[in-house]
């Protein structure tokens, strides 16, 4: 069970601020797979990776990496504080 | 505090007048300060989501590496969120040091940083609607000078 | 005012709620302040010369052509002169500007160039003895990159 | 009739902030030339003149600059304000 979040127009999109899922994905890149299967919004919200960064228990992560132990995955588009 | 990530308002005069009491020995303060852009009428608000299990953390190992990379003796980042006014103050970062060119560095080093790599996202909100701002390429590219 | 050269001291924190309430239309402001290092009890104060007649126009000159060369909302300094304790405040600058980039480039500019061009000479006293500041070679080397 | 100031470690050296000189000089050389004639103490802050700079009427000028129409010169060691 891994709790994926939302941030900004992914928010926005997909219509949740997070949700539960339950997955054997074994890298985001498996994760992301699943997730465009749950809804058109999810589809759409990642039909361009390249727009979409992502943190592994709060920690910047690369769109490949291993989930092996992961317990909050968030999707965000680039950061734009400051 | 070293860190700050609040909703509500902070008084730049007070905060650096905070910080430089709490530093000795220092030859140079540098303060930046971000304030939400009076477009000629065309932004109503700034509201900034952010992602509080992360933010906090993000922002002190950005001050943690700053405080490593130059002689620094204190770094402070106040970062707001949630609708902001135009001409609100939205942040600002604080460092000493001995001498001023370690403290212009690792101020502009944290802006840099706190633009691209901690957990911020703007939403411009005008009276035709409302958008999230787009990340800048030169926002990423200025990463790479340090 | 916007060139301010005076033997009192002045409140950083009143000085930057002041200029930042007198620009509109910034996104960005930086500070930069000088304080007369504590070097271990090595000095016991800062006696700051100046040619009063030419002071002020040349701080306002060189406020002028960083004005020109970058795109600022406003700049303001303020520089003291006279016998300063450990941990006071030397002088300060502040720049406003749309942008970053600009505010940070004109703080760096002006104090280059204060530093090198405006008439002010600094004396060290300590308990054994006092000697005039030397000018460092970085420091006109400084001016090089503007 | 020129007002020529001394600041800093000149001013130290020389024993006057400044002083009123009846001169022919023509540039700043020709000044200098004459003031390390007027005393032990003015040879001596004038015996480096890579350590000295000097300002007419409170601008900024070369150390071979014209006198011509100058009422102040200022003598002084490289600035270290800031």
């Amino acid at each position: 069970m891994i709790d994926v979040l939302y941030f900004a127009w992914l928010r926005e999109r997909i219509g949740e601020r997070s949700e539960q899922i339950e997955t054997d994905a074994a890298t985001v890149t498996e994760l992301v797979e699943e997730l465009r299967t749950r809804s058109e919004a999810h589809a759409l919200a990642f039909s361009d990776m390249t727009a979409v960064r992502v943190a592994i228990d709060q920690d910047l992560a690369a769109l490949d990496a291993s989930l092996a132990g992961a317990r909050e995955v968030a999707f965000f588009p680039p950061m734009t504080g400051g | 505090m070293t860190v700050s990530i609040q909703s509500s308002p902070f008084d730049m005069g007070a905060e650096v007048r905070r910080f430089a009491n709490s530093v000795s020995g220092a030859g140079a303060i540098v303060t930046f300060s971000g304030l939400v852009r009076d477009d000629g009428g065309k932004l109503t608000a700034m509201e900034i989501e952010h992602y509080p299990a992360m933010t906090e953390r993000a922002v002190e190992a950005i001050r943690v590496e700053a405080m490593e990379r130059w002689a620094l003796l204190g770094a402070v980042i106040v970062h707001r969120y949630g609708r902001l006014e135009p001409g609100e103050q939205i942040m600002m970062v604080a460092t000493a040091a001995r001498h001023r060119a370690d403290a212009f560095a690792a101020a502009e080093f944290l802006m840099d940083y706190l633009k691209s790599r901690a957990p911020f996202w703007k939403k411009e909100i005008g009276p035709d609607g409302e958008q999230w701002v787009a990340a800048r390429d030169d926002d990423e590219e200025a990463l790479a000078r340090w």
